[in-house]
């Protein structure tokens, strides 16, 4: 019959934009809630300052370019 | 001779239909729109080249391969067909792009205030109201939509291109062109549609409000946000873990700091190969049998609609935050919650500018900006999931 | 002792064929010449390596992968297998090379001086006589060529990888190693093979004949020229469209200033990326039995005959222009229509250089140089449609 | 027959080298009238000098390449 | 109501296993280790983003396509279902990684002094003892491994990532995750299992030896090498081409000079999309039912022992050739031959300038380094073969 | 029975590590040679200086980077 496809139309506003809003909503405090628990741990223990990471396998990380961006750096301070 | 006749017949003039001219006209039309009125480009002018190379009567552009009885292939596939089949139908292009996209997003803004998350939430409405939209003019029978394609349509109204192909591409791969191009180009139009909408719905004093300035946002909060957010999607609507998952790579990727060289990749070589082919492969459901129907103008009518909507219940979700909390939001930045990132904001910040010389929305209207993207994928998901099973 | 048995039976050296190691010398001077003598390093150091690669007894570089009767893999295919499959055979490669090239190709040249085009056609006439030689050897019983390996031959003459490679994978796959690498050999020895015949066809007046300054090209008329080249393309030949499609797409992203993140990304990451695999997925038609053979050896006759008939119709039409036109063009410019871009526009104007030291040729070279690619992909297009119905 | 294969080549001869000149002819011609048409209406119009081309999607849009290329224009003026 | 029903059903809490729960724990310990501890970044943080991903319930990300009966498309499969049979199924990425290590590495250190070739020799014992490890957990009852899995265990021993993912991916796909984190999280700790070992088999005044300054190496060798290189292979040992043929063509892209943009995008772009795409891949076998048994305890302790009995063997290796030799090596680069590149030769040099603040190893040991890389390559060419006829 | 999956584990390590140390003691050799012949025939020949290398195809090789670069190099050298 015609109006399952309004009953269909109407059932995806219902539940999407109250899935949309609940979702949304939690995150606001799942984000707030983590916010809080990130800077109170991370100020303690200073992240392990992520060690002197050595930068792994490509030794030779494109140098051409480093020191393109470099001479800009320089050329930026003065 | 014979070999005249076979040339003059093989020749686009011998061949050409009306609907394929007036679709190469659509494609030169979106090309000028996108060169000489800069209508997001990036999208549109591959989607228009498209349009026009799939309609050139014998070039093949989305022939199928033929293989012999032994799969031995005897003719090749068109260029678009290979990309559509690989690229969209499968799913891949989009999930790539919506990756460089994260790896191209700032959660900052929205860091420093989640509440604006809300926001984005509210600017979703345009979606559903646009099904019921479309759906209502199927009821009425003025055009025939199913609710595959009423749901497709809606998504425009998310303002978020990656995201209106990925469900398209599902629920009604047939209207993929007219909803691509109605996505964009709207998107496109946000300075000139938005503004009335904002201001008639906004007092003066309102859009004076000075929002304080924004805390600073640790690297710790950052990183973990992605991570967060990518386990509540998990636990609670995995329909929306394809999108928003790779959304949320990226943007580790390029929050983590360690991973820079792959993370400048996602954000420039990979994105923009991805989205050549994504535009060429969307400018190739742009036929003239596709296109040129009473559907099309229903579609692009009720993809303005949905913006319109979706920019007002963003704006009247500010002022329903504002009558209950202490710190007043400005009630324009409720318009960038429908996403079209960053050009929203950026439309917001100048409205807001108008009212007071002194007032700079910004960073402020990046927040609900981004929760924009995140409320479409979460909508996305929701609609995959709800209408399949119907 | 089994173990061991085995292992020597699977070394090279019990399972190498003579024919293997004459070609894995072929590919060693295939990168001697691209390295050491510098011809066209980008394709033929990736054509060499693939033809050693190919060639290695019982690595299976080309093996078709094995699937059991429920559709799961027991085997996988070689690299050079899934790169031939996925990007020659359906002609992706080739085609994405063009996009590549139509975004480097600067039509300013061409652009003020249209009658240029004339000098781009003319050359191809290298291409066509080459057909007939090949005819001829068949009919005279020297060789044993069809019709579609003709034609495959004769487009050597366009000095056009991209070109060379998608005609001949489309009509006559199996010489696709030999045609390849004639093509860009002959391209690479363009300084070598053209000047004797641009000297001995001109007097030393004409070739001292200054040209006067081009007029500057406005923007506008650089965007609309690959679209009105389309155009002309989807209206009277759409069988060259997917080739020049892609190269006006190329042109359109490179010239209307939207887009450049993209044109970057096509200009280097992109061209290259597909340029390595092109150039091994060629190499892997570099087997023996494909390319020892004495059809080889017509193939690379017959393509300097082809080189050198273009070069020279090049240079009559051009002195058959002046006969007519009040503006007189140095012959020596005809010599570029060949393409082989931009090596062969430098050659004239080195060539100009030895006549009269104050006579810059090169960008006046450059139109007839484009002009050549277009003329070559517009051959391409009407042998494909005329073989295929033979 | 043996002579189809050349009377095949000379199809082709005579009908593609007729083809290319004919297209290329064309496309003389068009390119011509083209640039009188687009350089008159262009110059006539202006070309709606493009609008401020808000450049879309992407915000972030290497930032940190831009200021090399910055550095660099800097010092080519200097 | 049928629909929250379906919501809910649809929810990650309603589907989520334990097994996924933990699964995903072990995607955020690995992306912890990453980030925080600097393990490898490049490969495990999309490694880990991939546990978690592949792990959500009912977000599909492994699923295949469906088809109906003619062949179209019904439901389009998951982004690491494609990822996982186009890349690492068919062996492409880990191909394509070692064209571009290849393309980073610089062999002058090893041209400069050959016989450092056998200290990578050496370090491959650890691949071997582990295989004769794995078998004896089974012969004993302890775990049950086949051949093919032992072997495939036996190649973390080999500190290269991308060997061990090839080698896993034909012998033993099951154990595809198990392993690659083992190699990569060991790769990440030869900082910490290394010098104790190194300190433990020589004397302070072994670690004090000054080895003389490295010759220059012009760049005729650097060419040729890659080119010999290939060519051994060829005639000894075709099993291990595919990978060592992949690493001299990436080499001899860097080093011929005339195809830099080739070796640039191969080096950065090329090999950052499929770095990005192999650890999604990986991350596609981490689920709970392949991750979770005893099999992987006994992975990550066989893995540990296969590293420190290949740091034991180069390091007795270096001592024995001092035995013979007139210039003595300075045995701390012998650990350096597990490969690990570049860290096992930052540890070789760190671990000497604590013996001697004046004595810089560093360059000494990138000999060994790239020694091993080829040392474990052949050493997977040889398994693959062996096993296969087993 | 049980015993042939030792056996296949000791036949690997065997042939394994004898192709191993084969391969690359072989290697050792024939490096060594070649940087012989190589060092020998080049100096001899100078090999061919590599020509002026007319780069080929694209003439635009990214004349925008180059001009990064060459500011970037001209920085370096003050
Ligand atoms: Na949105
Ligand atoms: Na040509
Ligand atoms: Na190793």
């Amino acid at each position: 019959m015609e109006s399952t496809l309004v009953t269909q139309g109407l059932d995806l506003m219902l539940y999407g934009m109250g899935t949309v809003f609940a979702f949304l909503t939690l995150l606001v405090g799942i984000t707030t809630l983590m916010s809080l628990v990130v800077n109170k741990l991370v100020v303690e223990t200073e992240l392990a300052p992520a060690a002197p990471v050595l930068t792994s396998t490509p030794q030779a990380v494109e140098p051409r370019i480093a020191k393109v961006i470099q001479a800009a750096i320089d050329q930026h301070r003065k | 001779m014979e070999n005249l006749i076979s040339l003059w017949a093989s020749s686009g003039l011998a061949q050409m239909q009306l609907g394929q001219m007036i679709m190469m006209t659509v494609g030169l039309v979106l090309l000028f729109l996108a060169i000489s009125k800069g209508f997001e480009p990036l999208l549109l002018v591959p989607i228009g080249f498209g349009t026009i190379l799939v309609n050139i009567p014998g070039a093949g552009f989305e022939a199928a391969p033929i293989y012999d009885a032994m799969g031995h292939m005897e003719s090749p596939g068109g260029l678009l067909y290979y990309i559509y089949h690989a690229g969209i139908e499968t799913g891949l292009f989009p999930l790539i792009i919506f990756m460089g996209v994260g790896s191209m997003t700032d959660f900052g803004p929205l860091l420093a205030n989640p509440k604006t998350l809300l926001l984005g939430a509210a600017a979703q409405v345009g979606i559903f109201t646009t099904v019921i939209g479309a759906v209502a003019l199927g009821h009425f029978g003025i055009l025939d939509f199913t609710i595959r394609e009423a749901a497709s349509i809606g998504i425009i109204g998310g303002a978020d291109g990656p995201t209106a192909i990925f469900v398209t591409s599902k629920l009604a791969p047939d209207l993929l062109g007219a909803i691509a191009v109605a996505a964009y180009s709207y998107m496109a139009l946000v300075p000139i549609i938005q503004p009335p909408i904002m201001r008639a719905l906004t007092t003066p004093a309102e859009r004076e409000i000075k929002m304080e300035q924004l805390r600073p946002v640790t690297k710790a909060e950052r990183i973990v946000f992605p991570l967060a957010l990518l386990v509540l999607v998990a636990f609670l609507l995995p329909d929306a873990a394809p999108l928003l998952g790779m959304f949320c790579f990226g943007n580790l990727m390029r929050e983590c700091g360690v991973v820079n060289r792959l993370s400048d990749t996602t954000q420039n070589a990979l994105i923009n190969i991805v989205t050549i082919f994504l535009g060429l492969g969307v400018g190739s459901k742009m036929s003239a049998e596709k296109f040129l129907n009473p559907e099309t103008m229903g579609i692009l009518a009720l993809g303005a609609v949905a913006f319109c909507i979706g920019t007002a219940s963003g704006v009247l979700m500010a002022k329903l935050m504002n009558t209950m909390a202490k710190h007043k939001v400005n009630p324009l930045i409720g318009a960038a919650g429908v996403s079209a990132v960053p050009m929203a904001a950026r439309v917001a910040n100048k409205v807001g500018l108008d009212a007071n010389p002194q007032n700079f929305l910004l960073m402020h209207a990046m927040g609900p900006n981004v929760a924009g993207v995140i409320g479409s994928a979460v909508a996305a998901g929701v609609m995959i999931n709800l209408v399949s099973g119907m």
